[in-house]
């Protein structure tokens, strides 16, 4: 499963002699990692190999090229539908439903028959899909409202 | 009125959280009528056990008899209100009952035993999805972070979804110098003026970089702003707080954790002098949460999820720094409150997991988990253990001052204008950092990458500046960097290196708890693996001018490569964040998984131990606690600290000649007393006495369960009335046909609410409290009740004694 | 009569504890009179304080006044007789009231704050101490131990002082094949007959093997018996329960310790199947106590001191495995009750230092501080994971066999004859053991000799018959080690390995309990070392002869080697281990830390879990809980029980409708009332309430305190007589003249006991009894009191609710 | 400090070609242990010194002979003194003492008076430190009869 792109044999040669330092890369199985096989060519004659290669150190590696961009790609998918969907909320919904800006702020103020509650909520929610897609975004954007005001008005939390 | 202390203060958002959208995420929501498939809580099992055995004293050992209201149980007793701290003790009697119920009904049938058996190992399962799920996510952070990074340097031409390593992982081009540089990556520089080099070409990359930087974190806050303002911060303090028992609703909601991985990248990726590892614990946190709501185990049961919330912070530390071991430490010293054997184990297993979740995605393509992995093995000397002693010292003062410069600021941005900015704040500050940080290369790179290149020692295959020694490129072959007089390379490194100290000082202080996700132990570690790094080398130097000085001589033989310069950073980088965060055991067994041996765990321990010793004379809180304490979250710490001796009478309240304690009768009030009495106070709870002549305890009942009750009572019972009379004893006297219809409660009272005596000292009450995870106590004198303590008195109480403001403690 | 539940067992030792040799050991001998050096218990201080806020509620707020007795304290007031348990809340009170009182008194003058700042960094010191003399003691163990194993065998000429080892360490005369021999070293057939050859050499050796291990055992018995029969067995079980809170004089005395240490060598080199490293954890307590005398903080006050004695257990085990981390994990999962954060640092600093003394001894010659090292890193297949479950299931069964096996020979030889002839069963054992062992070269040498060549891989470089392959001698060159059949060697090798594990399977279950010092963690570890390593060479052998099975041929290419035996030795040791003891955190690090790297925890963790899962389904308890519950110790174990559900009141003594309680009235007793009432009964504490006919509790007196009280008054006071009246109240009312001086007494009353309503679960009773460290809590209903719940009925209605036998709790 | 007979480099050879295995033991510094060095004679030609010593490990250690003999030495005086005294507590001191062998059984069952046995204690000891001696091995005596009657007798504890 693995391309050919996702393994290297990485091999950091230092300066030995008057030979100066270099890096040398191949796709090579991990068993052919060592400097005889990567090193090509060799910069050394033949009996000073061996020394050159002690010197010499080789790193198999692998990765996913796959993850990376499924990864890279979901991310970026996130966070553009995140930006839409920002700017629809701060753009488009509040010219859609004026008449809820304002009733929104007394809400807030009538704490005093919290025991009903739970029991509006069952009328509240409609029959249909839409109506309870429309009443859970209204439910949380009410929350987000209070974390809002809780963090950054009132600063009462998260410093 | 000095009553008021045991108002709650939360009460206004009972409303919001019974509507609330993520519902799931509490008892109190799951209980929410509206669900038809939620089941009702454990009560009315509860319940009838306590009937079993709650024959008065006079010996009625008659038939259990189930109580009428509570044949069918009253939605939302047992719950808890947002910003609400819950009875461990209550929580922990109804899972055993649950339990208990699971276990007799598995003896029937073949499917309740298999339904017991899937219980027990719900726990385990759970574990295995956190750990799978936070590893994922941890991978997929720190791919992306990785990316966004580059992202501000340039693009990769191969594929754009590759950052700078991955563009050049095949290339052949590299040279031995620059062994980052290769065709398919391009500057931005290059891909707009088409070409790398010159001052023009430098003004264009310093402008992308600050541009990319501003976009990252204008970005980030404005998501945390219009999607879930919890997703701020590090998450530490709260979760802390949390796992002591307190209710912050949505904290650890779905939102939260999309808001907080995505704004985490790009918080990082924007160049800020944060870290990742604080979200991280939270993002598991999140996840913890998330699952728990697959198991009604869990989801039904506040003291059994922050024993899954325990495990989560272990894996969140696991999957940032690969050390299992380590997070786990660091989830029982630095975080959970109550943290059984059991979770001891299961967190582990969780870190393990995650951590091997995260081997498998492989982020950074070397197998290795973090970035920063030390291999070096080479010995140190007894004597080195005076530098490694200073760096301590230096980590103590560091952390000190850290924090009390952090709390100020934070307290600064709470009280005055500051506050309202908070997107502008996050821009000023990224645009500062990021134009101050490009011109220097150290503060350039991310954190981590930093802290990675200081940590690794020089050896012939570097190319670091930091290498750059006189005869370093000579190519005297063999091992022949053991005598190492200082370079050009080397002295330039060292000026840019103290640079970048200055700078990430200061810009970590006003950075930690700006509004986006921002954690401190990257930042912290780069601080003191700077510092380590400069003291190293100032040694090594040091070593090398002055062999025949006496000290060096014994160690440091001619040709003996005798300091390592990357294990001071490392010690360094311990001694910072130990200064910081008072770890010192997960600490040091952190970085014991970082290098793997045993052989640096003296000098770790020495550098951490001296750091929380400076630190600790300086200040006595971490910054967690500090956070804490300045956000005024309920939260006993568990060290002990030596205030005055008083005693029970002058904690509880009411005060001493200051009115009589609100308490409703076990028998004679009617319902329009009892809701009387409770619209007339704020206190949360009400104690039953048997009369009103007699002080003598009975029970305790809930403010909101009474509520709830009556409520609900009015609604669906027949003939309940406002002078219908309520009953909190076992069997109701026979009423005259035409009277309304009595109310029973016993099911709603807790008869073994927990006394104490007025003359207990306040140590031991404090104990009491945090060792049982109570709510409240009530105070008693020679068999008569005095009064009430709840925990917000006792915190008050703490800060009166410390000559705090009392006032500070705000949540109950 | 129920009552006598309440009594005190051991009340007949307190003459013996008042006048032991080993007074210094407990603060009840500290206080003897007759050592005028020791100052008096810190009750002075305590008490003042609680006169300072013990003014009735009637309002009386005048000034503190000292109670006339109490200006000199009585001494032994506030000390605990032998075999009792602590009261955790009292001892926590008085370390807080003295530290209080040296941080008040530290103002005042410079030698004060010396003596503060000596104070807090006392605990330090004494971690430094411990960690000293633990780490000096193990390291003299492991040297003579080793020596004394090879005695069986020879002598070394160049010094009798070397072991067989050490004596062929600079010899030039050893061959590859036979690495051990060197003329220096002389078997006892060479030494007496001249030849190390033939029949007869082997049956010289063989008599001398059975003769030296005789008389090993035979002195080591004997030494026990003379002169610390607390020394004998493991330790861990009574270390357990004395963290708990319990009070064994002796057991961590001077002689127990000097005796421990010596007949430790004795037994491990008779060749006994028995480990050192329990007894190494009751070393160190031993050595943890003796140094708590230095120290007054510590001497004084059995809570701070048990937080001691937490942190050498760790010590302990951080000797016994070169595990420093392993070793306070130990603790915390296995041994320790009450574990602070602060016990957390200090032990894993002591433990640090303990490894690094030890290892500064070098007792084995390699720098290592054990003699099993894992050095191999081969990587291991998914797949591989089933046989190490199956390892883990072979564990889990082990163990829980062993603790049946060896629980029922304990019991058997509690009450039959065979407990009366201790010595002869120790000799007889030997004897066995040492006839059977010596044919068989792996029971000939000692059990971590055999583990550390079980967990040794096959390398070009081993000559160990257990890699005697095929090949594996021809010389192919290169690492040609990979295709590898069965040889000769090997087989015969897997054959004596099987035998070995019968032998050490049946022996270990006869030899745990003996009445020698024995640990069980090496034995245990050698068997399953020597399952792990047959499994592992069966699964080589079958991927070298079916390398075309699919599950093979994914990782098992021809040419690959693709199975370590050693690894599956590791991990069946820890599976074993894990069976018998249970742990498992603990036990994955100290096998991490013996390999130094997380390849292998997934392994581990996988084969530890599954062995704790079966072992727990065949028997809930580890070997620890089973001796304890076997020996009758008071201990509360942390594992939540699930137990039908009932109330307090049914735990409670007096049972209802036995009897009335014994209390005591707070005024209008005379001397000779309470003295009747105490001779009457033997409850160790009695309840005073306000009046006769009101049961409203005042406060709680201890039965010793209370006689000590009277005597010591009667003896000084004057005018006290049998007919003084006894006051507890706050101010006495004035007497006639004529009358007999009163008593007053409130200042050794306890004024805040803890109270239970009737009808708290019996779960949460528990719960406050373990997490508070109760001794006995009272139980009210509607604020009267109705009875008493002592730790001693908890476990006695714990045995009946598991359907044993009460009677078995022996303790109090 | 290192005397010359405590530092050892071992080296082992496994089997190279027809040369069987073996091994080398000097006594070189730290610095010097490697094949190179240690193995003498070379059993290779010099074109295979390399490859041969590739194959040899070579390990340092050190051991301070010092501590063994000590230890030794101490371990074994201790077990003779404590044997000494056993034999002398066993053998001799019941001929010296008939009489408190009688008397001792009797206090065991005296328990009732418990108070006073601080103060009888205080009296008890003597005033020379001969006596005082002798009354502590008493009162140790008496309490290794206690541990020996619980543990062996009636087997209450260690089971």
């Amino acid at each position: 499963s693995k391309s050919f792109e996702d393994v290297r044999c990485k091999c950091i040669c230092p300066p030995y002699r008057n030979i100066s330092g270099h890096i040398y890369n191949r796709n090579v199985s991990q068993k052919d990692c060592n400097c005889l096989h990567v090193v090509e060519p060799m910069p050394v004659p033949g009996h000073d190999v061996e020394a050159y290669c002690l010197l010499c150190e080789c790193k198999y590696e692998e990765r996913s090229s796959n993850t990376i961009k499924v990864t890279i790609i979901i991310y970026l998918s996130v966070v553009g539908s995140l930006l839409l969907y920002m700017l629809f909320l701060l753009l488009v919904d509040p010219l859609i439903r004026k008449q809820d800006i304002y009733t929104q702020p007394l809400q807030n103020e009538e704490d005093t028959e919290d025991m009903r509650a739970p029991v509006e909520g069952l009328q509240v929610r409609g029959s249909t899909v839409l109506e309870r897609v429309e009443g859970a975004q209204q439910r949380w954007k009410k929350q987000v409202q209070e974390q809002r005001k809780t963090v950054f008005d009132r600063h009462k939390m998260l410093s | 009125m000095e009553n008021s202390a045991y108002s709650s203060d939360g009460f206004s958002s009972l409303r919001s959280s019974a509507s609330g959208e993520d519902a799931a995420e509490t008892p109190g929501a799951a209980a929410d009528p509206s669900s038809p498939d939620s089941a009702p809580p454990q009560d009315p099992d509860r319940d009838a056990g306590y009937s079993n055995y709650g024959e008065g004293s006079e010996g009625h050992n008659g038939v259990p008899k189930l109580l009428d209201l509570l044949d069918e149980p009253v939605p939302g007793v047992g719950t808890y209100e947002d910003f609400n701290t819950i009875d461990w003790v209550r929580e922990k009697s109804k899972d055993r009952d649950r339990h208990r119920e699971i276990t007799s009904k598995s003896r029937e049938s073949l499917w309740a035993l298999l339904k017991s058996v899937t219980d027990a190992f719900s726990g385990w399962l759970l574990m295995l999805l956190i750990g799978l799920m936070s590893g994922a996510l941890a991978g997929g952070i720190d791919i992306s972070a990785h990316w966004m990074t580059d992202l501000k340097e340039g693009l990769c031409l191969n594929g754009f979804w590759f950052n700078h390593e991955h563009c050049c992982w095949s290339s052949n081009e590299t040279t031995f110098q620059a062994r980052d540089r290769c065709p398919q990556w391009k500057s931005w520089a290059e891909l707009i003026i088409g070409t790398g080099e010159g001052p023009f070409a430098y003004i264009v990359s310093y402008l992308m970089y600050v541009c990319w930087a501003l976009l990252f974190s204008f970005l980030a806050v404005s998501l945390v702003r219009a999607f879930a303002p919890y997703a701020c911060g590090s998450g530490i303090p709260e979760i802390k707080t949390i796992l002591s028992g307190f209710i912050i609703r949505g904290y650890l909601g779905k939102w939260t954790l999309l808001i907080k991985t995505v704004t985490l990248v790009l918080a990082v990726s924007s160049g800020l002098s944060l870290g990742k590892e604080g979200p991280l614990v939270h993002v598991s946190c999140c996840c913890a949460n998330i699952f728990c709501h697959l198991f009604s185990k869990y989801r039904k049961n506040e003291a059994k999820r922050r024993e899954v919330l325990s495990a989560a912070a272990a894996v969140g530390v696991s999957v940032a720094f690969g050390a299992p071991i380590g997070g786990v430490l660091f989830s029982l010293e630095e975080v959970s409150y109550y943290f059984p054997l059991k979770t001891l184990w299961r967190s582990f297993s969780a870190a393990l997991v995650a951590a091997f979740t995260l081997r498998s995605i492989n982020p950074f393509g070397n197998s290795r988990l973090v970035l920063f992995y030390v291999e070096f093995h080479a010995p140190w000397h007894l004597l080195e253990l005076v530098p490694f002693t200073l760096l301590g010292v230096f980590g103590g003062l560091w952390g000190a001052f850290f924090i009390r410069a952090n709390i100020a600021w934070c307290r600064r941005r709470k009280s005055t204008r500051l506050g309202r900015y908070p997107v502008l704040e996050v821009v000023a500050v990224t645009a500062v950092t990021a134009v101050l940080a490009f011109p220097n290369d150290y503060t350039r790179i991310s954190s981590s990458a930093l802290i990675s290149e200081l940590f690794t020692d020089c050896g012939l295959l570097d190319s670091s500046k930091l290498c750059g020694y006189a005869n370093g490129s000579a190519g005297a072959g063999g091992n022949a960097l053991a005598d190492r007089p200082a370079g050009k390379g080397l002295s330039i490194a060292v000026l840019q290196l103290s640079f970048a100290l200055v700078f990430k000082m200061l810009l970590t202080v006003v950075t930690f708890g700006m509004k986006v996700p921002s954690g401190l132990f990257i930042p912290s570690m780069a601080v003191g693996a700077i510092a380590g790094r400069l003291l190293g080398v100032a040694m090594e130097q040091l070593a090398y001018y002055h062999h025949d000085w006496g000290v060096f001589s014994s160690w440091c033989s001619a040709g003996a490569d005798c300091i390592t310069p990357g294990l001071y950073a490392m010690v360094g980088a311990a001694a910072c964040l130990g200064g910081v965060t008072r770890m010192t055991v997960s600490l040091v067994v952190i970085m014991f998984e970082l290098t793997g041996g045993l052989e640096y765990i003296v000098p770790l321990m020495a550098a951490a131990m001296t750091s929380k010793w400076v630190a600790d004379a300086l200040g006595r809180e971490g910054i967690y606690e500090a956070h804490i304490r300045l956000n005024g979250y309920p939260f006993l710490e568990p060290k002990d600290e030596l205030s005055p001796e008083t005693a029970a009478r002058a904690v509880m309240r009411p005060r001493q000649g200051a009115g009589p304690l609100a308490v409703l009768t076990q028998a004679g009030m009617t319902v329009r007393d009892a809701e009387a009495l409770v619209s007339s106070t704020s206190f949360s709870g009400f104690p039953v006495v048997v009369g009103p002549d007699s002080q003598r305890l009975v029970g305790f009942v809930l403010r909101r369960d009474l509520l709830i009750s009556i409520e609900n009572a009015r609604q669906r019972q027949e003939g309940v009335t406002g002078s219908s009379p309520i009953f909190f004893t076992e069997y109701t006297p026979p009423q005259p046909p035409s009277s309304p219809a009595p109310l029973k409660l016993r099911g709603i009272m807790d008869l073994s609410p927990l006394t104490l005596s007025d003359h207990t000292p306040t140590d031991i009450v404090v104990d009491v409290f945090r060792k049982l995870g109570l709510r409240q106590c009530l105070v008693t004198h020679n068999g008569r009740l005095l009064g009430i303590i709840t925990k917000k008195d006792i915190l008050k109480h703490m800060a009166e004694m410390a000559n705090r403001d009392p006032d500070s403690i705000l949540f109950d």
